[in-house]
């Protein structure tokens, strides 16, 4: 009797290590590798799963088991056997899943070690978070986008922060989110792999557009990276630019921008409506006005306080006055 | 002396009464009326998120629906709940004729319903609309109804602390001669953990309300990051309590766990006092891993490891317990009853729930699936496929007890198949959403998570359907089910030894506890099972 | 029938075994949870003093704050002497002292709101920034349980002068001991922290 | 009816020598913040005194020293938690 349970427990053990195994390796659920942090983070994911696998297997196999091999036969309503406590069986499995933990915890450990470092001389990007847009500045062009360009294969840092409420930067395909806490910069170094598009998302709610919250990072080659720099730099001075970069669409709907946000008031009917919103302000004043201390005009049905106040610190009077004259000669 | 079926008046329970069965039942009433509401709003978050965009709900009402449904499950459901089966069995698993202080007790009821309409008014008030968690600076803004949605948990957690008191100072005082620590039914061992958990770490989250609400309504600048308020101490605030507080929701439901098994494996407990040091050890150990909620937080990098050690220890008492469960049932006589059916229910449900616990705890890991639906699904497997199965579990084990009366086996079985299909079509679709980049509290999402919301809006639906068989069978059998026996399950811890439902004074005279609560199944060589305790 | 089971010493058999009262028991444990309300708040303030540096511009006036220390030093030793004096039955001694004990209680809370005046009047509010939030909820949550504590003494006082507090049953001023020394306790490490420690 | 049954009454000293302790160590307190006494020194010695004084409330005026361990457990364990928590937060 005794080869028979160690011959049926081997044969169980070795099925269920085949069983982690496969679901470990053949499980497809995450977003593609495209940094050195993901390939190491899924390194440690596919672990985590096959051992979960392995003891999810094992703990639903005797209950099911359990069930029905043990289940009370009809007529027979004997007590089961007397067992109080096995000490040795206790002591093993406290000290399995004890080693378990402990392996997991040091693997972790060297893999979080691994991936906090940047690289060789990163690129530092500021990423700037705001009430339901992200946005972007190269310190070393002194640029600022709503779209992140990173060359592949280079180092990069992100210095993290918000203007407004707790975000959270994102980005799936890379494995990492850091939160963006108002009043510190916190730092998210990686190192993107693969070309692609890959999405952007804000993962702390902050409040009615949490989720239209999103971006998207660009991973190009080093040519084509300096040819979009270069290019950005040129359309700084651009309204329709300045009007995107500091993500306007987000609330606003523009159309010669394509622009459809629904939270702040349309702005295709401004040319028409500026000069007569405020008696004796004339349009250019009122729309440079109302871009610098939004509260001032509220448009009836639109919620205050929504919108940023920070204008002034981020674009040069000059911008101001090139994106007010763009709203207001929209063909 | 009253006789023992005295006649029940239903007005007592809408009244101050300080006899804790009547408190009991008052609170898990209660807290089921919340467990309805609560559920709508899960009903209204799912039919939201099954299509891609926000058509239903704008984003400010789905973060209120979406808030208030946390709240709701949390504070008014899970904790009254397992609070009114403290309430009810405490005193009677150790032989005592009510709790210490009767009358804190029926106080501490009473705090929760005010607390409910000052949570449902706070809805009509421009809701709350921060989470659940409701982290500065969003919840120092934002509309009234967050101040109302403050004072509120903090009303549920000065009635959770008076509970706790309550409880740790009956089982102290009030235990029958003969109960020694070590002969205490694994239950009263949760409430225990329990209770300490809610004594140490809920006052820290009043104080924490307390500054939001005073930023928010006297205009102080505990959180006003332009005067230097930093947002992180609110984190650690919140989850110095929060983290607790999910331990606080687990541990009772273990120990109904516990003392459902035996019984219907006709078998002892395996390893009782293991099972009861894992309970204490859990409870210590909770209270030093909150900020795993924090990894990705503004916090201080390298203070995060101590912090994963501690999460992943955690996992060696909780398999302790599940492997002990495990031999519990191994070689029994397993009485397949709707009790049995949810206590099993639990532990695969349950083992999701944790397994994907230590997921979350590595640090790489959470940098990745930190507030996804990855931790929506592990939550709610903890949550809702742990706690709310045990309370199931518990509902029906006790409902012969508490109201005198057998409950439908058929219609309970067709409740458990619903709820066990519902809860893992409802969760499972959403680790993998989670793994795959969908946030968290979002009302729209990528189109590419179209297939997951859609599979778990349909279990929402059969988890919505499956309250109804609950229901109708715990009204009719109440009303109208078949008389049920002191004893009907052949349990031997003393609930089971006084009639059912017990008299006011519980037990003729206090009994006194000789054996082992869990003394079943015969002892080999096949000699006389061992005799019950000698009731009185 | 409003069901008020009489408690019985049996019904304690456990407890008293383990030598303890079932009033004192809940009393500690209570203290347990305000041990930890007032670590939330003593937190939130040694947060923002060890990170902005407090206080900045104001300096405390210690000295003031010092004699308000001894003020409430002396009521603690004035509250345990009533107990000693009603467990003696000597009832004129424990109304004096219990009455002593609410003159000092008062006097304390006079002394705070003389030092919550004077910050006013330096600009340092409630509202006026992290700092002054910080320590007037902190140090006011502290007055709030010093002002409960004045009232708990004086329904004290009214059952010792009725007669209902006497040599057997004074459980009820021992009770109140507790919670006024308590209180005592969270204002000596708050003293340390807020007024000493720079 | 004293319920609990405490301990024989070891010698204690009197209240009124407990109070006059902690008068004398307030004393001492009010003179270091006076003198401006360095931080490192007077941190050190304000910690010692205040946690002195702590004890001797608790021990003699609360009546821990004779009565049940049970009552010290549930006051000094929430103290050493709540100081764990401080710190903590401090850091973090």
């Amino acid at each position: 009797m005794r080869e028979r349970t160690l011959f049926i427990s081997a044969i169980v053990g070795i099925g269920l290590i085949a069983a982690g195994f496969a679901v470990a390796t053949q499980a497809n659920v995450m977003p593609p590798e495209a940094s050195t942090r993901a390939v190491a983070v899924d390194q440690l994911f596919r672990i985590l799963l096959g051992v979960s696998t392995v003891i999810f297997l094992l703990v639903e196999g005797a209950l099911v088991f359990a069930v029905l091999r043990f289940r009370q036969r009809p007529g027979d309503d004997r007590p089961g056997p007397a067992i109080h406590g096995n000490t040795s069986l206790e002591i093993l499995w406290t000290l399995i899943p004890a080693a378990i933990v402990v392996v997991i915890g040091v693997y972790s450990f060297q893999v979080l070690a691994a991936i906090e470092v940047p690289g060789l001389g990163p690129r530092v990007v500021e990423v700037v978070a705001r009430q339901f847009s992200w946005q972007f500045r190269y310190p070393e062009a002194d640029l600022a986008t709503t779209e992140l360009h990173l060359p592949v294969g280079q180092p990069v840092i992100f210095q993290i922060s918000a203007e407004d409420v707790i975000h959270s930067f994102w980005v799936p395909a890379f494995r990492a989110k850091r939160d963006a806490t108002p009043g510190q910069i916190s730092e998210l170094a990686m190192t993107p792999i693969e070309v692609g598009r890959f999405p952007i998302r804000c993962a702390e709610l902050c409040g009615a557009g949490h989720a239209i919250m999103t971006s998207e990072v660009v991973v190009e080659s080093v040519e084509d990276f300096d040819a979009w720099l270069a290019e950005q730099q040129a359309m700084a001075n651009d309204p329709a630019q300045i009007f995107l970069t500091m993500g306007c669409g987000a609330c606003h709907v523009l159309t010669v921008a394509a622009t459809t946000g629904t939270i702040g008031p349309s702005l295709d009917d401004l040319p028409g409506v500026a000069g007569t919103r405020l008696a004796g302000v004339g349009a250019a004043d009122y729309v440079e006005q109302s871009i610098l201390a939004p509260d001032d005009f509220i448009v009836s049905g639109f919620p205050p306080g929504l919108m940023p106040k920070t204008f002034f610190q981020r674009l040069t009077p000059d911008q101001i006055e090139r994106l007010a004259a763009f709203l207001l000669d929209q063909p | 002396m009253t006789t023992a079926s005295a006649s029940v008046s239903w007005r007592r329970y809408f009244w101050w009464n300080t006899d804790h069965k009547v408190i009991g039942v008052q609170y898990i009433v209660t807290s089921f009326f919340f467990f309805i509401l609560g559920g709508a709003l899960a009903g209204l978050v799912r039919a939201e998120l099954a299509s891609p965009a926000t058509d239903l709900l704008d984003g400010a009402t789905y973060n209120q629906v979406m808030t208030n449904h946390g709240t709701l499950m949390i504070f008014l459901w899970v904790l009254p709940v397992l609070a009114g089966f403290g309430n009810y069995l405490i005193p009677l698993m150790i032989g005592a004729r009510d709790m210490v202080f009767p009358r804190l007790n029926a106080l501490s009821y009473w705090m929760i319903p005010p607390a409910g309409m000052l949570m449902i008014a706070s809805f009509f008030a421009g809701g709350a609309e921060a989470g659940w968690t409701a982290y500065v600076p969003l919840s120092i803004g934002g509309p009234p109804g967050q101040t109302l949605w403050a004072l509120s948990v903090m009303l549920l957690g000065i009635s959770a602390i008076f509970g706790a008191i309550n409880f740790l100072a009956t089982v102290i005082m009030m235990r029958a001669p003969g109960l020694s620590i070590w002969r205490l039914p694994l239950f009263v061992w949760g409430m225990i953990a329990t209770s300490t958990l809610i004594l140490t770490a809920t006052p820290v989250l009043t104080s924490g309300l307390i500054m939001v609400a005073l930023d928010r309504v006297v205009g102080t600048h505990f959180f006003t990051v332009t005067s230097g308020g930093d947002p992180v101490l609110w984190q650690n605030l919140f989850w110095f309590y929060s983290h607790p507080a999910v331990y606080i929701m687990i541990l009772p439901a273990m120990g109904i766990i516990s003392e459902i098994f035996p019984v219907f494996a006709r078998k002892p407990i395996f390893g009782y006092r293991m099972i009861a040091m894992s309970s204490m050890a859990i409870a210590i150990l909770g209270l030093t891993v909150w900020a795993h909620h924090m990894f990705t937080s503004g916090m201080d990098p390298r203070l995060r490891v101590p912090y994963m050690v501690s999460s992943m220890v955690i996992a060696v008492p909780t398999g302790i317990k599940i492997f002990s469960w495990l031999a519990t049932i191994w070689n029994g006589k397993l009485r397949l009853t709707t009790p049995m059916l949810f206590a099993l229910g639990f532990i695969s449900m349950f083992l999701i729930g944790g397994l994907t616990g230590i997921f979350l705890a590595a640090i790489p890991v959470d940098l990745h699936v930190h507030d996804t639906y990855f931790v929506v699904a592990h939550l709610h497997f903890v949550l809702f496929g742990g706690s709310v199965s045990a309370v199931y579990a518990g509902l029906y084990y006790w409902f012969p007890k508490i109201t005198g009366r057998m409950y439908d086996e058929k219609i309970g079985r067709t409740h458990f198949a619903l709820n066990f299909i519902g809860t893992n079509l409802a969760y499972l679709p959403m680790f993998i959403a989670g793994l795959m980049g969908m946030p968290r509290r979002v009302a729209a999402y990528d189109a590419s998570f179209t297939s997951y919301n859609q599979w778990a809006t349909l279990g929402a639906l059969i988890l919505a359907a499956s309250t109804l068989p609950f229901l109708y069978n715990a009204v009719l059998s109440w009303a109208r089910g078949p008389k049920a026996a002191a004893n009907p399950w052949q349990a031997l811890t003393l609930e089971w030894q006084t009639s059912s439902p017990p008299p006011p004074e519980n037990f003729p005279e206090i009994p006194t506890a000789t054996g082992d609560p869990y003394d079943y199944g015969e002892p080999s060589p096949a000699a006389e099972p061992a005799a019950a305790p000698a009731a009185g | 029938m409003s069901h008020q089971a009489m408690q019985h010493a049996e019904d304690f058999r456990a407890g008293h075994a383990l030598g303890l009262d079932h009033r004192k028991l809940g009393m500690w444990l209570f203290i347990a949870s305000e041990v930890m309300f007032f670590g939330g708040l003593i937190s939130a303030y040694l947060h923002y003093k060890y990170t902005l540096g407090f206080p900045e511009t104001t300096d405390l006036n210690v000295v003031l704050v010092g004699i308000n220390t001894m003020v409430l030093l002396t009521s603690s030793y004035t509250v345990v002497s009533a107990l000693t004096a009603i467990r003696q039955g000597r009832q004129g001694r424990f109304a004096a002292l219990l009455l002593l004990t609410i003159l000092l209680g008062v006097a304390f809370l006079t002394g705070q709101l003389y030092e919550f005046a004077d910050l006013y009047r330096q600009g340092v509010t409630l509202t006026s920034g992290v700092f002054g939030s910080s320590f007037f909820t902190l140090t006011g949550f502290h007055g709030l349980h010093v002002a409960v504590g004045v009232l708990w003494a004086i329904v004290t006082l009214f059952r010792g002068l009725r007669g209902t507090l006497n040599a057997e049953h004074n459980m009820a001023v021992e009770i109140f001991g507790l919670y006024w020394h308590f209180v005592d306790i969270v204002w000596i490490v708050l003293f340390t922290q807020i007024y000493l420690i720079v | 009816m004293q319920g609990s049954a405490t301990r024989p009454e070891k010698g204690r000293p009197s209240y009124g020598v407990i109070f006059l302790g902690l008068v004398i160590l307030t004393a001492i307190e009010l003179g270091i913040s006076v003198l401006r006494v360095l931080p490192p020194l007077s941190t050190a010695l304000y910690l010692l005194f205040s946690g002195l004084k702590v004890a001797l409330v608790a021990a003699f005026y609360m009546h821990l020293r004779q009565d049940s361990r049970f009552y010290t457990a549930a006051f000094v364990l929430p103290a050493l938690l709540l100081l764990v928590f401080a710190l903590l937060t401090i850091a973090i």
